[in-house]
């Protein structure tokens, strides 16, 4: 802790950035996030194990960004969503200053992309075994009971778009959901737009979900969303040899292809 | 009791399957009039959100059919678009939704006879499987009772 | 509010047989926004296209929805008869309830409901339909051609004598295809090097024409009439300027045992070598995979003698980049390697040769000088055996098509053994024999008649050796499949006509699409044989199917005037249908986010980035853009976009949208 | 009306439920839904949370559902034809088991759809609503009601408030007409409460955290304040988590959904936290940035409802701050406006 807060002393001081983005201490027990811009604040940091939420998302924020130059606690999940940004041209090598935080919680600076690219294949990038287990427990339902399971999950859900506002690759300016011509999603917080929006930012994010769960922590009706996406890792990585999150100049696994990939169902 | 006529759309390629579906007319072999063709340049241009307005509209079955592997006319289109398939299918299914009433097929422009064969196939399989219920209750149409009832 | 005309062909009997055409303009008549319906015997004659063009003049129709037969037959016809009365043609949109309907249904309610819902998709599309203007492309009056064989040859000289610019790249050292391996050619016995030789040496003349040999295509990118090619030249290992073509290097060389691919394994070249005596250009190689210098790092043998010391060991393979406006791929075919029959011993004894082989030592410049000697010990063979369809016509084993020019060579080679060896006996075991075309039954006559030649009806079951005679087993199935076994001296086997290896790949890098057996495909069977799927890329010769001489040479020409025509104007007319991202005002600019996944999926490399910059010069986004020229209209960037930033016109979100919503809400 | 006090069993609770749903009255309150408390139709006493300190959404869907059809129409060739949803059409229902805050909402949202052309979609489903209220025996670090004009066991918008006074009695106050109605149904089963029975004895004690003149004052002294708003909001992800929460947010969306013959007209719920809120068809945004946003959202409640409604948009509930993914505390931001802010 010492190590970090010392860390960032320095970073601010000799203006290698502006602003830290780190963990705080937040209402009662939890952990939120903030941004130190000064050396004053920096023992506001702090890093417990409860500091698992991905900070990437805020690399993209407008206001952020006129800050001036970032740096950033990065946990894994943080690390993977950046180098999924970096392969799609939303931040660049060198902008922003990586602190990561191993599980450990020791720190490491990550001079570049390549360093992290050389860090997450050491890692592993699969989903927890709870979250496994309940797409199993899913997956064994019929397809009509899994219908039924996420009816009244979606019945809950109420378009707040905290799920959206959480994800690090929700990044689009303009939405599907807030295109109006066609309007292919229903803005409707009823059982059809539920559906239509979840299944759309669920293929969108095929490929590309870095299965850091934020979508699901954000969600206030505790819709279980990230498991729409997480069920997706596995056959993206078994049929097109594909993770997200892996490199910065990596190809989108649903913009390339190859001549081979198997299937079994077109005739 | 009358028998049920599933609505089933076919989505597909202007350059094989469609031109396909010319040859079946073309050779007068007969198919089930259920089947409505909506034609796309090419298996690429088909969103996944074009399915999902399908059944939303009431569509009980659907087909998707384009250029075999290495005959897109686009070189590459359908490569793609099975790519998607791939991960669209998984979805689906993780989500309830029924993939059976989903058929996928390669009809090259030469395939006359296939194409009345996946035509014909597709409505005795939806005819089995029954009228899509399930997506028709949560349907937006379910709003629409003309006698202006309240919600919730 | 729209005012779109719906028009309902009968066509003749064709779609009002099954479908209630009276009904179908009725009920569309109804339809929101249609201004206009009506129904006509055939919409496609004159005076069904003037009803049309009559009505839009006269009830200001700003829609036409033609429901008739295919889009994919009259649509053209249809839209240049809105455009003659004034009304934008891609505001035109055609129903197919012929093909998609009265064809393909029996007469019933059924029908004509379906009819009525098919006009009702396209009414509602064309309501979402913008008035489009064809893309005018300017175009570099350059061909590439690829492939220095016969047909190669052919597409880029008349290409050159219409005035324009060639360049030919061929990938062996020397032009000249498998052509310059023959001895004669049928059905006229001449000699394949003295009616082609002239020929190559015209390429290599021709002010039009430059000639890169040694040479690949490495990329191509962009669209027709706009072609930019990177071609590498392989290093030759020479100074082609100095080097004078003496060959005192070629005689010098250490290395002199290696196969020669000319002679197919039937005789050796040197490290430095010139392909063939009469090599375009005549200047020779150093095959670095065999030459002593690079394999040991001394020798240098052919620097030393050289006079003009052309000799460069360090040169490097070059990158050319050519700016052309057509391709024409004659890249030619391969034989398929006849080791698939273990039985017929081919590669086992040396004896059983392929056909290409025979070629060579038929041919007055071969390793036999033209005689016929077999390979294991130079003897004159007496008897031998020619097996045809080695390979063709075989689903099991070989491939299903038929190689086309087996039938014709084997006579050939039966001819020129009897031409050569007066007291041999020439046996053929066929299938059939495929003898269509100008004098060529007659000449297949001759080879049976005059030079006595066995025809033996039946499949060579296998062959083996044995006393040193080649053993070959059959049966003749017109003596009610009576064993037939002959002692040969040597077999020759006619095995099938393949595409070339590598082709796969060259398709995938010139962006063309190839069959089941990797040949090129054609546009169309029938009316495109020459055209392929890609605009501007053309097919000569036996890259597409086999060919004989006479058909590679008709094809090349069939390409070269494809090409001279799209020359013809300073400017390329476009369809209009292509993908577009979206531009606002600042400070949105435009929906696209940049995320540039539409980059990788685009199969002709049209999407650009645009960067959008403020007044201080900084750049503030930067965004997709589609080049006009490239796009192709596929669509596949249009589905992928998160943004639903790019569309497409013809196919765009809001034409897609409304047809699922009209055809599902009957 | 003057306000009587009754005493109920806890034990005749489950018949006073069966009575409201045999009589005809739907009645909604909190149910469980795993980890979260919706505010659900419920058929008997047993699915009711009464021992929640509050349900995650607030009870404002009682009368401003997230989805309200408002018009039906068809299209033909002629044109339109309407087919009018009557806001009337609802039936009288029982509002039961929430908390103080989310019955004193309603007098946020009363004020709101009543002003100008009253919103009769909203009215009248608020008319026929009867709010049971439950007083709170708890509160948390999220709540500060007291610190906005409320309290555990204030009465304002209630039309009957249940207190638990022993572990077997519940105090009932009947403190309006359409409370008064509603004890009718339950009649037999209250009793006569000792008129001296101190409630304060029984709920819990919020400390009262800001002076809300002071709020209200800074709050709407504070518009040009960029650099206060850019502060509070920088963590702000920009979801309507918040608004969609909240008891007394009242901002609302159109929408029409149609085919290619009928279509219906939507009421949504929307939320100014949103980009799109205010965003142009020219592309041009008046509120740029979450900063400003934010500063909106916190402008409504206490400087733009106080000046033009007389009411604080806020109930001091904290479900905003519950439900918000980065941990805004409204609790804390309007505390530091009190602190930060020099009028």
């Amino acid at each position: 802790m010492n190590d970090l807060i010392k860390k960032v002393t320095q970073l601010l001081d000799d203006k290698t950035i502006n602003v830290f983005i780190g963990y705080g201490q937040g209402t009662a027990s939890r952990i939120r996030t903030i941004f130190v811009k000064n050396s004053s604040q920096v023992e506001n940091l702090v890093y417990t194990s409860d500091c698992t939420a991905n900070l990437a998302g805020y690399l993209l924020k407008h206001e952020v960004k006129k800050i001036g130059k970032l740096g950033i606690l990065a946990n894994d999940s943080a690390l993977r969503s950046m180098m999924q940004l970096a392969s799609e041209f939303q931040i660049k090598d060198g902008e922003v200053y990586v602190l990561h935080a191993a599980k450990d919680g020791s720190f490491t600076e990550f001079a570049d992309f390549q360093s992290i690219e050389a860090y997450l294949v050491t890692i592993d990038t699969g989903i927890t075994s709870d979250e496994q287990e309940r797409i199993a427990k899913l997956e064994a339902m019929t397809v009509k009971e899994r219908w039924i399971f996420w009816n009244k999950e979606f019945e809950k859900c109420i378009k707040c778009y905290a799920c959206r506002a959480a994800c690090p690759m929700c990044y689009c300016h303009r939405c599907t959901t807030d295109v109006n011509q066609p309007q292919w999603i229903p803005v409707a917080s009823h059982e059809q737009g539920n559906l239509d929006y979840h299944l759309m930012r669920a293929m969108h994010l095929a490929g590309r979900c870095v299965n850091c769960g934020e979508c699901a922590n954000a969600c206030p009706m505790d819709i279980p969303l990230n498991l729409l996406t997480y069920q997706l890792i596995a056959p993206i990585r078994t049929t097109f040899d594909a993770t997200a999150g892996m490199k910065a100049d990596a190809v989108y696994a649903l913009s390339t292809f190859k001549p081979d990939d198997k299937e079994n169902f077109i005739i | 009791m009358q028998e049920f006529e599933p609505k089933i759309v076919a989505f597909v390629c202007n350059w094989c399957t469609y031109a396909g579906a010319d040859l079946t007319g073309t050779s007068r072999i007969k198919y089930s009039a259920n089947v409505k063709i909506i034609r796309f340049p090419c298996t690429g241009r088909i969103d996944f959100m074009i399915l999902m307005k399908a059944f939303e509209n009431g569509a009980d079955g659907i087909i998707v059919s384009g250029c075999h592997p290495n005959d897109c006319h686009y070189s590459t289109g359908n490569f793609h678009a099975r790519r998607r398939w791939i991960v669209l299918r998984n979805l689906l299914n993780f989500a309830g939704i029924e993939t059976d009433r989903i058929q996928f097929s390669w009809v090259s422009a030469a395939e006359g006879f296939k194409w009345a064969d996946v035509v014909n196939n597709t409505v005795a399989a939806i005819k089995e499987i029954g009228p899509y219920e399930n997506y028709r209750k949560i349907a937006v149409s379910t709003l629409f009772n003309e006698e202006g009832a309240s919600n919730e | 509010m729209s005012r779109i005309g719906v028009f309902v062909c009968h066509c003749g009997e064709n779609i009002s047989a099954t479908v209630d055409c009276e009904k179908v303009a009725r009920i569309s008549g109804e339809l929101k926004g249609v201004e206009f319906s009506a129904d006509y015997k055939y919409m496609c004659s004159d005076p069904g296209q003037t009803m049309l063009k009559d009505a839009i003049r006269e009830h200001k129709l700003d829609g036409v929805v033609v429901a008739a037969c295919s889009p994919r037959m009259h649509e053209p016809t249809f839209r240049n008869a809105c455009a003659e009365a004034g009304l934008n043609p891609y505001l035109c949109e055609m129903s197919n309830i012929r093909e998609h309907c009265s064809w393909v249904h029996p007469k019933s309610d059924l029908t004509t409901d379906k009819a009525e819902s098919l006009v009702r998709v396209m009414v509602e599309k064309v309501k979402k339909n913008k008035a489009l203007n064809s893309i005018k492309v300017p175009v570099t009056r350059t061909a590439l051609v690829i492939g220095g064989g016969v047909a190669g040859i052919q597409a880029a000289l008349d290409i050159a004598n219409c005035g324009h610019k060639v360049v030919m790249v061929e990938k062996l050292p020397s032009i000249g295809g498998h052509m310059s391996q023959l001895s004669e050619t049928f059905p006229t016995l001449d000699c394949s090097q003295c009616i082609l030789t002239p020929r190559m040496v015209e390429v290599a003349q021709h002010p039009n024409i430059t000639l890169y040999t040694y040479a690949e295509v490495e990329s191509v990118d962009g669209f027709i009439g706009n072609f930019k090619v990177k071609v590498r030249k392989k290093s030759k290992s020479l100074d082609e300027h100095l080097c004078t073509g003496c060959g005192l290097c070629t005689t010098k060389c250490p290395q002199k045992k290696i196969p020669n691919e000319f002679e197919r394994g039937l005789g050796f070249r040197p490290a430095i070598y010139v392909p063939f005596p009469q090599a375009v250009p005549n200047k020779p190689v150093i095959d670095r995979e065999n030459c002593t210098y690079y394999i040991k790092g001394k020798c240098k043998v052919c620097e030393i003698v050289c006079p003009t010391k052309a000799i460069r060991f360090d040169q490097e393979d070059e990158i050319v980049e050519v700016d052309c406006g057509a391709i024409v791929l004659a890249t030619g075919f391969d034989v398929l390697k006849p080791d698939f029959f273990p039985e017929y011993g081919y590669g086992k004894y040396k004896d059983v040769i392929d056909g290409l082989q025979f070629e060579r030592l038929a041919s007055a410049s071969g390793p036999t000088q033209g005689m016929i000697r077999r390979p294991s010990d130079g003897e004159i063979p007496k008897k031998i055996v020619f097996v045809a369809c080695a390979g063709s016509r075989d689903p099991a084993k070989g491939i299903e098509y038929c190689s086309k020019i087996c039938c014709m060579y084997t006579a050939k080679h039966a001819m020129l053994y009897k031409h050569k060896v007066h007291d041999g006996t020439p046996y053929v075991f066929y299938m059939d024999i495929r003898a269509g075309g100008k004098n060529y039954e007659e000449f297949v006559r001759r080879a049976i008649v005059e030079d006595e030649t066995h025809y033996v009806r039946g499949r060579v079951s296998t062959i083996y050796e044995k006393n040193g005679k080649l053993i070959v087993k059959g049966v003749d199935t017109l003596m009610g499949a009576q064993p037939v076994e002959i002692e040969a001296d040597m077999v020759v086997l006619a095995t099938a006509g393949v595409a070339n290896k590598g082709s796969e790949e060259l398709a995938q890098t010139v962006h063309v699409s190839y069959d089941a057996h990797k040949f090129f495909a054609e546009a169309h069977p029938k009316l495109k044989p020459v055209e392929t799927n890609t605009a501007g890329i053309f097919l000569a010769g036996a890259c597409q199917a086999p060919k004989d001489i006479p058909e590679s040479v008709a094809a090349a020409s069939g390409a070269a005037v494809k090409v001279a025509a799209l020359f013809s104007n300073d400017l390329l007319t476009r369809e209009p249908l292509i993908a577009v991202v979206n531009r606002q005002a600042p400070p949105v600019y435009s929906s696209c986010v940049g995320c540039f996944l539409c980059q990788s999926v685009c199969p002709y490399q049209a999407i650009e980035r645009e960067e959008i910059k403020n007044r201080n010069g900084e750049v503030i986004r930067t965004l997709a853009k589609v080049n006009e020229g490239l796009c192709q209209g596929c669509g596949t960037c249009v589905a992928l976009c998160r943004t639903k930033a790019i569309d497409i016109y013809g196919y765009s979100n809001q034409q897609v949208y409304s047809e699922i919503m009209a055809l599902l809400n009957d | 009306m003057e306000k009587e006090l009754k005493i109920l069993k806890y034990s005749d609770l489950p018949k006073m439920i069966e009575k409201f749903i045999s009589q005809g009255y739907p009645v909604l309150a909190p149910v469980h839904k795993g980890k979260i408390v919706e505010i659900e139709y419920v058929q008997s006493l047993d699915s009711i949370a009464l021992d929640v300190l509050l349900s995650t959404q607030s009870a404002k869907k009682a009368a401003f559902p997230k989805v309200e059809k408002v018009l039906e129409y068809t299209m033909n060739k002629a044109g339109v034809v309407q087919h009018p949803v009557d806001p009337a059409d609802s039936k009288e229902t029982i509002l039961f088991g929430v908390r103080p805050c989310d019955a004193s909402g309603f007098k946020s949202l009363d004020a709101i759809f009543g002003e100008g052309p009253s919103d009769q979609f909203y009215l009248s489903k608020k008319e026929k609503t009867t709010i049971i209220s439950f007083s709170c025996p708890v509160a948390d670090e999220y709540c500060f009601c007291t610190s906005v004009g409320g309290g555990p066991g204030n009465t304002a918008g209630s039309d009957l408030q249940f207190t638990s006074v022993s572990k077997d009695e519940l105090l009932v106050e009947i403190l309006t007409e359409k409370g008064k109605k509603a004890s009718r149904i339950f009649a037999d089963l209250l009793t006569e409460a000792n008129s001296a029975i101190d409630k304060t004895k029984f709920i819990a004690d919020v400390k009262v955290v800001f002076d809300l003149d002071s709020v209200v004052a800074k709050t709407t002294a504070s518009f040009g304040n960029a650099e206060l708003w850019l502060e509070q909001s920088l963590r702000c992800i920009g979801c309507g988590a918040c608004a969609f929460v909240c008891p007394t947010c009242a901002c609302f969306d159109f929408q029409d959904e149609q085919d290619t013959k009928k279509g219906v007209r939507l009421r949504l719920w929307d939320s100014c936290g949103f980009s799109l809120f205010t965003l142009h068809t020219s592309g041009h945004n008046p509120r740029e940035v979450q900063s400003q946003r934010w500063r909106q959202r916190i402008m409504h409640k206490f400087a733009y409802m106080p000046e033009q409604l007389k009411v604080v948009g806020c109930e001091g509930c904290g479900r905003c701050s519950r439900a918000c993914p980065v941990d805004m505390n409204i609790k804390e931001h309007l505390t530091a406006i009190r602190e930060q802010v020099t009028v």
